[in-house]
């Protein structure tokens, strides 16, 4: 037994894609020290109180479960390989979210910054575009409105093909 | 063939139901839903179709016992 | 009186660029939220256990305050204006730093995520190669070392001249 | 003139000494202190020099009253 078995393999921790809870970024956040991740890379997507220019009072999240935490487990999966990431999760709320409240945390790790920065850009971008979660606004008027993110099949022509931002970066 | 809808497309479909016609491929489907419901054309348009759980395209053929979920865009984050 | 009276500005929170004793993200994380922040980056650079294939021990910081603490408040009021930034905060250790311990965490809060990914690693990288902040490595072994991770002069000629990862990233 | 010195450099000179001599440009005060250690070279010629706090080139003038920082390359984070 070496002294390096005294340390879980980060990588492998398990986190639920989805959360009907409030999220725990500090309890998530700690999960993510290793001995070889020298960047810790933290994304939270907070709620804001106001969606083009409309008051918002609250959103509530859908998700179809038995695709989304299918989906979320292999982007995360496949940054951790792609990007050899000492650590990764993402999770996401379901459910009724506040302002202020976080609705998705991605964290990322890895021995330099380079790696956590890209890969925890890559698995959101791929969380907002692709899996089946919804957002429906409530704004403080009484009126609700199901938001819309992902709107590439007006540049792709073809609602299975997406433009990430991350890819966007990349090319400036 | 048994039908999901989620988010917007609820506001023209159940989240359930089942279609009992012979529909052949995604695309025939789609065609049929927007026939009952001419309203919904814009969303479906934007929507990806699933079937037992994996996206497929609009030439993709159906069976009679499979499971479609219809996918508005994502909204995440 | 207005509703939004009731939330500070966060931009303007004050947090001491230099701190002697182990940083707190979560405090740090805390101060973060704000109702107009769609997107909440955090960066937190830790003490690897190696450096180079060598078991590190741990490492020390020395900083020269009067200069740090005034180029670390002006990096970071540099990223609020350059990205419109909601909030943004950066502190580094001082003194002993032990393996999986926080050496400085970067905070950067925008309405939309871009600017929060952007604004974080820029300060990151100006903070670790222009901020006169230097690490020394004590080995498992008794050896010890003075990191040297700027090398920028190799390449520009000139003391004073850094070639930024953050502008790298920029040109791909 | 007094001089600071930082990490590696307090391994060839005191953290803060006075320098007494007639020198009209940091490029003089780099000279002199490889004069007074040869084995400083290479670090000094990766240092750069503040005065009063302000980082400057080496064709800086130096006044008799000026405090000098030498800031060996940074390496934090």
């Amino acid at each position: 037994m070496t002294a390096l078995a005294l340390y879980p393999q980060a990588a492998e921790v398990n986190i639920e894609p989805l959360n009907a809870l409030p999220l725990n970024l500090v309890a998530l956040l700690s999960l993510a020290h290793h001995p070889k991740a020298g960047a810790v890379v933290l994304f939270s997507g907070e709620v804001r109180d106001n969606s083009l220019g409309k008051a918002v009072d609250y959103l509530e999240y859908e998700a179809y479960p038995a695709m989304a935490i299918k989906m979320i487990h292999a982007i995360v999966a496949e940054a951790i390989t792609r990007w050899q990431l000492t650590y990764a999760i993402a999770q996401h709320r379901t459910g009724i979210v506040k302002s202020g409240e976080s609705a998705v945390v991605v964290i990322t790790t890895s021995p330099h910054r380079t790696e956590a920065y890209a890969a925890n850009r890559y698995i959101i971008d791929r969380i907002k575009h692709e899996v089946p979660i919804w957002k429906c606004e409530y704004f403080t008027d009484g009126t609700k409105e199901w938001g819309g993110n992902c709107n590439c099949q007006k540049l792709t022509g073809d609602v299975n093909k997406h433009i990430y931002e991350f890819d966007q970066q990349n090319k400036l | 063939m048994t039908i999901q809808t989620f988010a917007a497309l609820k506001d023209y479909f159940s989240a359930n139901f089942e279609v009992l016609e012979n529909l052949n491929h995604i695309t025939d489907l789609k065609t049929f839903l927007v026939q009952q419901n001419p309203n919904a054309e814009a969303v479906l348009n934007l929507s990806r179709f699933a079937v037992n759980d994996t996206f497929v395209d609009l030439d993709f053929e159906i069976k009679p016992n499979d499971s479609i979920s219809i996918i508005p865009p994502s909204s995440g984050g």
